[in-house]
This record gives C-alpha cells, structure tokens and sequence, in this order.
C-alpha cells in the first residue's frame, strides 16, 4: 500500500476531492498547511512596517491505496489540480507498512 | 430643541455611527477569511469619506427649499451655529450618519471582487449623486410633499442602497466559482456581533428620527423592538419548517429585515402592526435571499434581498398601517385606518421614483468606473484574496 | 416623563436590549467551538418570542392592582398611548427587555445537550409561567407590599434565574465527559467582548430602573460602577493566592458578579456600600462556582454560581446597607442604618418565594418537556456538535 | 443639572467605561495570540482598581482650590450626595472612567514582556502620583488658570499616558526578537471591534466632557465625528501613495489618531476646523509611528505614536483654531482666530510640563519596581506566552 | 524506527494519548485534519442555501516507535479509540530511517 | 528521494528556513501541531477548575529533498533550531516512492 501526499492550492479541494474519488480512492486526510517554495511569498504591511510572508496558505491531501492504484490517483489528482501557474504544489509517493481500520480492526487492502 | 432632546440626538447620532463597524462585522463575519478585511475596509471607508462630504457639499445640497435639489448656502457649514442650542449641529451630524451608512450597505452586494480604488471612487459620487438627490425628494422634496411616508429611510436608504446593489452587482459580474462553490460564513460569531451592534444601533437610526426625545420617539422605538423580533422569529420558523433547521444567520438576517421593513414605519404605526410588519418582512426576505439564484445574479451576501426587498415591504405596509390617530400627526391614514388606497399609492410612486433613479445612475457610475480604471480585481487576486492584494494585510495571523 | 427622562430610559431599554447578544457572546466564548451557535440562537431565540410574549399578554399580566398576578386589560397593548409624552411606552418596552434577558440567562446552564425544539417551547411558558408571577408579586404583589426591596431585578431576575437553570439541569442530566473531560472556552477574546457589553449594557438595566434621570439614577448608575469593580477585583485575587493565578476569565466573572449583586441594590445603598457588595459577591461567587463539582450537577457556565448566588449575596446585603436617608426614600433601613433586622428578614422571604416557585415551576416544566417531545439531543448530537446537527451550521469556515 | 444634561452624563460616562473593554480588543487583536488574554487583562485590571482608588481618595485629592493637589475632603465620597440632583455624583462616575481609561492606554506599549504582578502595582500608583497631578494642574491648577486649554483630556490623558508608555518602555526593555521579527496582529476583526468601539464611546469621552447636554457637547460631538473621519482617511491616504495600499489597520490607527487629537480640542473649534486636526493628526502620526523603528525603543502597539503625538498635535492646534466667539465662550482665541500666539504658548507651556512629571515619575516607578518585585517575565514565559504563564489560560481552543 | 499515523475522532484523543502512553509510547505529534471517507459529512444552511460538508474534523496523531514497539502501539491505540461506528479513522505504519532529537543531537532509538 | 520531517518549537520557524534554504533546500510545507513528549505540558485553570494541558503548540516541518542532501539539511535545520532546552523536538526520515510537480508534470529529483 501507498500513501499520497499533495500539496495543493486550498481552491482546488473541491476539485481534487472529485478526480480522487472518480479515480477510485476511499477517502482522503486533509490539513491545512502553509507552503514556501519557488512561487515566493508576499509582503503586508502593519503601520508602514513591512513584514514579508514567505509561507503560503496550501491544503495538503493525504490519501492511502492499494499499490496499483497509485499512478491513476496520482495522475487524476494531478490533473485536477494544475492551474499551470506557479506555486501548483507537489506530489509525493511513500510506502506503507500496514493500515488498520480501526472500527473494525481489518487490516491491509482491506482497511483501506 | 430642549436639553433632553438634545441628548437623544446625541445618543442617537453616536449609535447610528456604531452601526457601521456592526455592519462591518456583520457582512464581514459572512465573508470568507481571505477577503474579510477588504469587507470591513469597504465599510470604514464610507465612515471616512462621506463625512466630508457631507459637511463640505452633501448636507447643503440636501437642504433647502427647493422640490428637487439643495444648493449651496450651507456648504462647509457656513454660518451654522449653535445658539439654538445645538440642536441644528446635532441634526446634521446624526444625518451625516446616515449619508455614511447607506453606502456601506451596498459593499456587502459587490463583496470579494471589486477593485478598492474603483469603490474609493464610487463612494464619494454616489453619495451626491443618488443618495442626496432621493434624500432631498423623500425628506422636503415632491416625494414627500406629495405625501409619502418615509420616517428613518426606507425608500431613502434601504430601497435607494438595495436596488443600487443591484445594478453594481449585474455591472460587475459574479465571483468566481458562484454559485457552485460552497461560500459559507467564515465567522459566524462576528455576525452575531454585527447583529447586536446593528440592533442596538437601529433604536437611535429609528427612534432618533424623531429628532426629539417625545412620544413619537418611544413608540418608534417600541416598533423597532417588536419588529425585529417578529422578523427574526418568522424567518426561522420559515426555515424551519422548510429546511429542516433554524439557524443562527436565519435568526440574525431576519433581525434585521425586520429592522430594515419597520425603518420607514417607526414612526408612523402603532399597536401590534410592528408585529405584522416584521412577520411579513421575516417570511417575505427568508423567500426573497434565493432570487439571485434563479436569476443569477450575485448579490454576495443579499444586499437586495434583505434591505431592497425588506425596505419594499416596511415602506408598502405603511400604505395599510399608517395610523396619524394615535400619533396625533398630520400624515395620511393607511387602508386599516380608513385613508383608503391614496397613500399606498404615493408609497409605491415614491419607491418607484428612488428605484429608477438609483439604478440608473448606479449603473452609469459603474460602467463609466469600468471603461476608465476598472473595477474588477485579477482573477488571481480574487483567488489568492483582496485582504493580501488591495491591502496587503491578512485578518488571522 | 420629561424628555431628558424619556431620553434616559429610552437608552437604557436599547442598552439593556444590547445585554442579549452580549451574553450570548459572554456564553458563546465560554462553550466550545462546536456548540457556540446553538448557545448564540438560544439566546437570540429569547430576544425573538418574548418580546411578543410581553406586549401580547406579559406585561399585563405582571400589572394590575392584584398581589399576586395581573389580568388582561392591557394585552395587545390596549389602550396605551403616548399622550404622556412617551413615558408608559418607553417604560413597556424597558421591562420588555427585562423579560427577554431573564430567560436567556438560563441558557448557560443547559449549554450543549438541549434539543432546540425543547428550548423553544421552554422559554415562552418559563416567562409566563415563572418570569411574570415572580416579577408581579415583587413589583407592586405580595412581596413588594411587605418592604422587600428589589430596585432592578435580583430576585425577580437573577435569583429566579439562577435557581431555575439548577432545576432545568437537575432534570436535563450532564454533559457527556463532564467534568472529567477539559472543557475550557474556546474564544476568551469572545468572551471578553460579552463582558464589555454586559458591564456597558448593565448600566441601563440598574441606572435605568429609576424610569428617570435622576439622583436615585446616578447614584445606581455609579453603584453599577464600583460594585463591578470591586467585585472583579475581589475574584482576582482569591485566584492569585488561591490558585496562584489572576486570570482574565475570573476578572470577567468578577465583573458580572458583582453586576448581579448590586442589582437589587443599586438604587437603596450609597458610599462604600457597593464597594463591599462587590467585594462580598466577587469573593463567595469565586468560591461557589465550585459547588458544582462537590455536588455533582451540570451547571455548565456557572448560572447557579454567578447568577443564584451572586443574586442572593445583593439581595441580602441590602438588608444591612439600604439607606432610605441618602435618597430620601420611603423604604426600610438596613442594619448599618438602625433599621434592625426587618429588611433582612423581608428580604430573605421574597427570596425564599422566589425560589420556590421557580425552582417547582422550572422542574416540573421541564419534566413536562421531557415526557413529551423530549429535552436530550442524542450522544451523537452532542459529540458531533449541536450547530450542525440542530441548527445545520458552523461557526468557523 | 437638568434631567436631559444628566442623562447625556450618564450615558456618556456609560459609553466611556465602554471604551476600556474597546481599547482592550484593539490592543488584543494587534498583539499576538499567546499573549492577547494578558493584554487584555492589562486593561481589564484598570477598570477594577482605578474605580476603587478614585473613590477613596483620586476624586478628593483631583478637587479643591489649591494650584497643585487636592485634599481629603471628598475621601470616601464623604458628603456627596444627590440633592442636587445627582449631577455631582454622575461628574465623578464619568471623570472616575476617564481616570480608569488612562493608565490603560500604557498597556499597549509594555505588552507581551511586563510582570502582571509589576503592573498591578503600578497602575494604582501611576494613577495617584502622575494621573491625579497632572488632571488636578490641567483642570483647576496652575496650568489651567494660566488659560491653557483641554476640553476632555488631551494633555491630561494623551500626552500624559503617551510619554509615560515611552518612559515605561525605555525602563523595561525590547521584546525578544524585536524589530528583527515579524509581530503582526494576530486577529484584525478584533481590531475593527475595538476600533468600532472606541469611535463610538469616543462621543461620550469629548462631548460628554461638556458636562451638560447643550451647544457646546453638540459641537464637540460634530467635531468628533469629522476629525475622526478626516484622520483616518488622511492616514490610508498617505499609506496608499507611500506604501502601495491603504491598510484596515491603518484606517483603524488614523481614526483613533484623529480622536485623539480632538480630544483637547473638541469644545473650542468648529466649522472646518475638526477636518483640518483630522488631516493634521492622521498624517503626522502615520510617520511618527515609525519614529520607534529609527530611535529603537519598543512601543509595542504605538502608544507613543498614536496617543503621545496625536494629543500633542490636537493640543497645540488649539492655539491655531480656538475659536470663542462660536461658543460664545470665556477661552482665548487661535491664532487664525486673531487671539495671537498666547494660547499657542500656553499649550506648549502645559503638555510641557505633563511631559516632564510624567516622563520623570513614571521612570522612577517602573525603576523601583524593577529594583524590587521585578518587572520583567522570564525569556522562557516571554516565548511560551504570557496567558499561559501569568494567566493559566489560553485564549483560543 | 517506524512511524505510526492514525486519523482519529477528535473526542477520542485523551483516550488515544492514554493508551500510547500506557503502551510505552515516549511522545506524540498532533494535527487538526479533516477527513473524508465512508463516514459520509453533513449538509450545512446558510439562508436557504444547501452546502454539503464532505470533510469533517478528526484529529491525526503521529508516533515514532521502535520496531519492536509499533505492535503493542497500534493495537493499543486501535483498541482505545474505537467506537465501532463507521467514521473512527484508520492507523497506517511506515518507516523510518532515521530519527534525530534536536536538543541532544542523538539519533536512532535513542533520539525517539 | 528523503522526506525530511521536523517537530519544531513554533518561534524558530524563521531560523529554521532560513538554514534549510541556505542548505540548498527548495521548498517548506509548514503546519502548526501540538506536541506531547517528555517537556510535560502545562497547567490552566477556568474558574478555579484545573486544566491539564498535554499537548502544547509546535510546528512541523516537512521537506523534500535529494537523497545527497539529506545530511547537510538535517544537520542544518538541526543546530538552527536547537536551543538546549527541553521541547526542541525531533527530525525524522523518510524515503519517497514518486515526486510529481503539479504544474509540470515532472517527477523525480526534477520535481523537488
Ligand atoms: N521541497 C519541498 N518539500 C516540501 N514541500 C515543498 C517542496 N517544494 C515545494 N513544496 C510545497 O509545494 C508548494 C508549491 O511549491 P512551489 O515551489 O511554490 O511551486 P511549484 O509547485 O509550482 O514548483 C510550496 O508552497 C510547498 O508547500
Ligand atoms: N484511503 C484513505 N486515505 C487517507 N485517509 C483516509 C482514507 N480512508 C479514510 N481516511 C480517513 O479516515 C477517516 C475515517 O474514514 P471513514 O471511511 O469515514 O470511516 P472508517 O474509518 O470507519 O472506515 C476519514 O475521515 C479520513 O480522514
Ligand atoms: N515519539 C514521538 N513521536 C512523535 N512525536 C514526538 C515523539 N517524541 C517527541 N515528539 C514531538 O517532539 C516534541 C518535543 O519532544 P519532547 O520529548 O518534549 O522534547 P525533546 O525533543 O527535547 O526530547 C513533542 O512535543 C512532540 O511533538
């Protein structure tokens, strides 16, 4: 099993939530995080004081499947979400030992 | 004016400059959390701006005795003073109020999407040139002298500011994502917030018009009172009967059409029509918020269906509630007091008049904003906020 | 009523009215996050039905020369005018706002397990069935006629209240968790906000039951100050040695303690005398607030401790500090002021029966509700939240 | 005092003690969120032990005919009663919420790093030795007499509040990581809650100050009204061309500016003059709040900018644009008003020597305190936040 | 080392945090998420329009184990927050290859 | 491909991004927890009620980076952020499957 991180733009949930699901994933984690990169941050200013704000609002996405099903949602997700500007976001792929669902205790493919 | 009196203008005028930052809060609770501090800008700057305005050109313009516009004999206040003891100064000012806050009401229909500069623009102009002009008609001008009825300004400020929203809104087009995307209240606690300060603030906008501290004044507020109760308590019944639950922003939105429906009433109606008024108001506006999804205009957070629509219904049910009797006034009788259909008649001519008037204008105001400085923000500002973008602060930190 | 009392008690009514959404706030910060609205509506909800509850059959009903209830003579508000200038009106609509309030006080006691449906029925019978008796026989009924004193509502508001939200928990039952699981505010900012208004509000509610600017007025009015004050103070500093903290929540419970316990005072007792009510109020409601927890019921924001409590510590007091002289007032004496102890006694009667009959009234209507549409969201209710599942919102996007 | 002048009294005083929780959430919501309780705390404290001290012995020592400090004659309140009314009584409430309001104003400079033990000391004594002096010099002292003019408080509260923030801050040092790191206010709809609050308890504080409703609080409420506008929109003005983009923060910062500075001037001026304090104030202090930046003392939310210089501001155009022949009043005239350069010279007289006693005995102070209990939280408490460590609380969870 | 993940109702964390204590767990890093899953969400009014809420709030908690450990935890864990109704959450293992304490600069099992 | 996840105390977000950029890192994803551990909690009261409080504000750090570059940034990270005392919190390491940028459709080390 898999688990699938994505760092998004907090618009695109909707979207990405859509193209997840279609893609076939069981449910998703969502928080809400703030991200630096290449897409630059922006200034505010507080009575003429000027803070720089690297760190942009993001929603990230955390989604566990089955091994097969990794390059669709990984694909659909991608799609969904690209605006094709700057600061889109990113996915990432780890592995997974083991997940338990704990209401009723299955664990594997099955807890999914 | 004699000191009591005096001191109920004063309070008055005070609480009616506390309802700005109520509505403010009011709409600002009802945005999203990235836009929230463009929604109170565009409320504080209406405190800042007509002020002036009204001082330097709008007051005068909006005096004076002729039918249609004021001239210029009081600009920058000239020659006002206070040895009738304050009463003229304490007049202006509470007026000067209400010349700031009807503008403001308009800032919740164009939420989220209009350029800071372009409204910077619109305020000021709108100001003398749509809402002095109906101010004058409706408070010593044809329409009022013809005998409509107007007490703290519902055709004045609640019809005159919702059908301006109206045409702001159709000029400038729906925020990306409406009506698909799911836009709910950001903070509803500051909207409750906004309630409190607005009802609050509304006995001194309604009671105060009495500009005396009299019987018409008590029982403009006892109206107040009752109204919004009534209003708020029709809505959620409405909705849940309807929808399956009341809410908190039905409780708070129905407040306040009850509010806006028994402005131009307070001072006129008497008994339990408060009451009928503001169920009538409560049920008429709940329907009234879903109309910009048939139509599909996006008037964000109901500028139309609460002040246009609620100020529509308070300033008709005068024509059936009127009751010059029990204020020993010199005013029309409405249907239920046997003045028969005249005066419902000169109410909706009145409305009418305001309507047509404000929309237009409005409406060349903000195409003539569109063709020269624009007044739409990027789509990249509409998504990544106006907080960040038109003022380079954000509200939560 | 001269205009500068009718301007006075007019602004009072409004500022009493502006308690309502501040103690919603004061409770709403208090709650946690997923409750906050429903404790907002219920509170709302007792601005929205008793005010027509009142000018329908309320207040005429808590009038009239009987001892004990009144009659319908006034109900619809027959008969009443303003060829007084305003006065009877202006005075309607402040005990309006008096009736309001009182039930929403109980509010914080069942905060987060009530069925909406339960509470709505529950607040317009609780005002006449509990509010209305209590408030005749001690403003001009039995108790009022033996001496007993009560200038602005700590028996018939407070005391009758607080013992009634002890009840309306006794049947209800405890919050799931409670009180081994952490339940601390979830806004204190909010809460601090309700404190703001309650102590700007309360000076209407105490300054303004003179129904006249007056002396008597502003002696209640800087009562109102000192009492909040020194009660506030009194809370802190038990805190600082008792848990070795001074904390922003004790000062704000200090503050409304002390608000309540100089109710029934605020226009009998003169001097230091608020001082020390405050003081007395501060330090025994500090301490009270941890009954709940030795006996074991859900008093959930402390009605009992604040308002039962600190209403009966000023009730009482007044028995030693009333002061007939200072106002040249036609009451009884207190012990401080050789008046032996017949005020004590009076006081303690009035109190007594107040309690009794709310405290019998709230339970068995309660138990009522309970047999019939039931007065318990579900466990799930309760764990998810009672804004989405009784009211289908959220308080925070 | 007629029953309308008393009313306006009451309310004003009402709107007054209003202002103290107001300031409170402007304060809090500029700060950041580990420390907000404790600022509020902060102000909180002052309406708790301010009203007390005043009462003992404030008042008393504030009154009577000498120069330079009162007596205990009026201890305890001794011999005040209402037979005149309640007039007297309602002067000292409403001057005791001035009292308590000004040591508050400090808190915004100290925050986030002073002992809650320190301050709590500190306040009372700050109020005795430097807040009593001054008031009693500026009204009915030497300064005063020698016809230097502060109709609500100008020098005696601005100006005397704001150097004592820069003497206190100069005593207790920079927060960690200041200026290096970025402290933006944690929650700028609080803010605009304190704001909207402080602009409406605002008419209270100056056109209350005339003591009586008439001309002069009617021209002192329109004067309010327009500086206030006239400065917040000259500082978002200056802001947009200087900055880029007009802030709510810097609305919010103009409008109090603009109060602040017609605080001394609100009884004497008139017609356009409030607009030209307004524009005056908003742009001065707009650059004067990044004085601390270059000078490198850490007044944390810009008492010394906003309050210091604001009240000076207001203070010395008041020896430009007092105008008595409007108030047919006692006072020297401007300079434009051709009364020459006396007034000017008396005002710079007066908000000189607030400065130097309260510069020099505040210092005093806070090194004593220093030498003694300390004033200064640990680092650790000072990272970990101050509600938690000098509270035991959190504000939100 | 391992690191354990469980997304959680939120009501249940002192419950969770007692039981990983109990199982020897030595700390614990928590987030609010929302989460999207079987559970299905709730419908929300705002004056008479309908939003459905398909994320709801649940509470993640991450553990650094040992390998030895991550049993005893998860179970523990799983057997402490569940309630048997649809909506208590999963728990997934992966791991880890190295963990640093910050304060001490030890790493591997020590550091955890 | 590592992730590299840091538990940090909340005010030395700054420094922290500071030395991992300086370290070459290209980007952040930040998001506030609350972390439970050895440096204990504290305590707050509510009306005389006291409040056990385990869990106390912290931030978490998630970076993606090169496997070569893995070591220079912990390190880095780890002496900016340490200051001694209790609390500093940990840094851990994973390895990543996949890396997709969203807006480009790269993957891999060309995708950081
Ligand atoms: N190396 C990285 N490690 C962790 N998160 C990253 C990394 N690079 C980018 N991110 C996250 O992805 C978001 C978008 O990245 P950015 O470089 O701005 O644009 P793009 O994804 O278009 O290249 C960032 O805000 C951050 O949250
Ligand atoms: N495949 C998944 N990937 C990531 N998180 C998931 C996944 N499935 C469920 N979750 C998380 O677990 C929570 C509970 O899942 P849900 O399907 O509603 O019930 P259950 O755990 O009882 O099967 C979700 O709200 C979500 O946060
Ligand atoms: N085993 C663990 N698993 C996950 N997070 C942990 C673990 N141990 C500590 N943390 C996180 O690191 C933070 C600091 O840990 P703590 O034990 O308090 O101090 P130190 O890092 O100095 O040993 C905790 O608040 C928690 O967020």
């Amino acid at each position: 099993m898999k688990l699938i991180t994505a760092v998004i733009k907090p618009f695109k949930l909707d979207d990405a939530k859509e193209a997840v699901v279609a893609a076939g994933a069981k449910g998703i984690t969502v928080s809400e995080v703030r991200g630096f990169g290449r897409q630059g941050g922006h200034t505010e200013t507080y009575r003429g004081a000027e803070y720089r704000i690297d760190f942009i609002p993001k929603v990230k996405l955390e989604l566990l499947v089955d091994d097969e099903a990794v390059d669709t949602v990984v694909s659909a997700l991608a799609s969904a979400v690209s605006t094709g500007k700057i600061g889109d976001g990113k996915i990432w792929v780890t592995s997974v030992d083991q997940v338990v669902r704990i209401r009723t205790g299955e664990r594997g493919p099955d807890a999914l | 004016m004699d000191s009591g009196s005096l001191a109920w203008v004063l309070i008055s005028a005070a609480l009616v400059l506390f309802m700005i930052p109520g509505l403010a809060l009011f709409y600002g609770g009802m945005d999203r959390s990235r836009h929230v501090l463009n929604m109170l800008m565009m409320n504080l700057y209406c405190a800042l701006v007509v002020p002036i305005v009204w001082v330097v050109v709008g007051f005068s313009l909006a005096s004076g005795s002729n039918d249609w516009i004021g001239n210029f004999d009081f600009a920058f206040l000239k020659d006002i003073g206070i040895e009738d003891g304050g009463g003229q100064i304490a007049t202006i000012a509470f007026l000067g109020m209400f010349a700031a806050i009807t503008p403001a009401l308009i800032s919740g229909a164009v939420a989220d999407r209009m350029k800071f500069s372009a409204w910077a623009i619109f305020v000021p102009l709108w100001s003398l040139l749509v809402y002095v002009p109906v101010f004058k008609w409706v408070y010593g001008g044809w329409l009022g002298d013809r005998g409509s009825l107007d007490f703290a300004g519902g055709t004045a400020i609640h019809v005159n500011a919702g059908i301006a929203a109206l045409a702001a809104v159709l000029v400038l087009g729906k925020r990306k994502g409406w009506p698909r995307e799911a836009m709910p209240p950001h903070s509803m606690p500051l909207v409750i917030i906004g309630t409190g300060i607005l009802w609050f603030g509304w006995f001194g906008f309604n009671a105060g018009s009495a500009l005396a501290a009299n019987g018409q004044a008590a029982q403009a507020f006892m109206n107040t009172f009752l109204a919004a109760a009534a209003a708020g308590l029709a809505w959620i019944v409405v909705e849940w009967l309807r929808d399956g639950h009341p809410t908190t922003l039905g409780a708070a939105s129905g407040i306040v059409a009850g509010l806006v429906a028994v402005t131009p009433a307070a001072g006129y109606v008497s008994g339990m029509a408060p009451i009928f008024i503001g169920l009538i108001a409560g049920v008429v506006c709940c329907y009234a918020v879903r109309i910009k999804f048939k139509l599909g205009f996006d008037d964000a957070l109901d500028v139309v269906g609460v002040h246009f629509v609620g100020g529509l219904v308070g300033s008709l049910t005068i024509g059936f509630f009127a009751n010059p009797e029990f204020f020993a006034g010199e005013f029309h009788a409405g249907i239920f007091y046997d003045g028969g259909w005249g005066l419902l008649g000169e109410q909706a001519l009145a409305n009418l008049a305001a309507i047509v008037w404000s929309f237009v204008i409005t409406g060349v105001l903000m195409l003539g904003l569109k063709k020269t400085i624009g007044i739409r923000v990027s789509d990249q500002a509409e998504a990544e906020g106006l907080d960040v973008t038109e003022h380079a602060e954000t509200a939560y930190h």
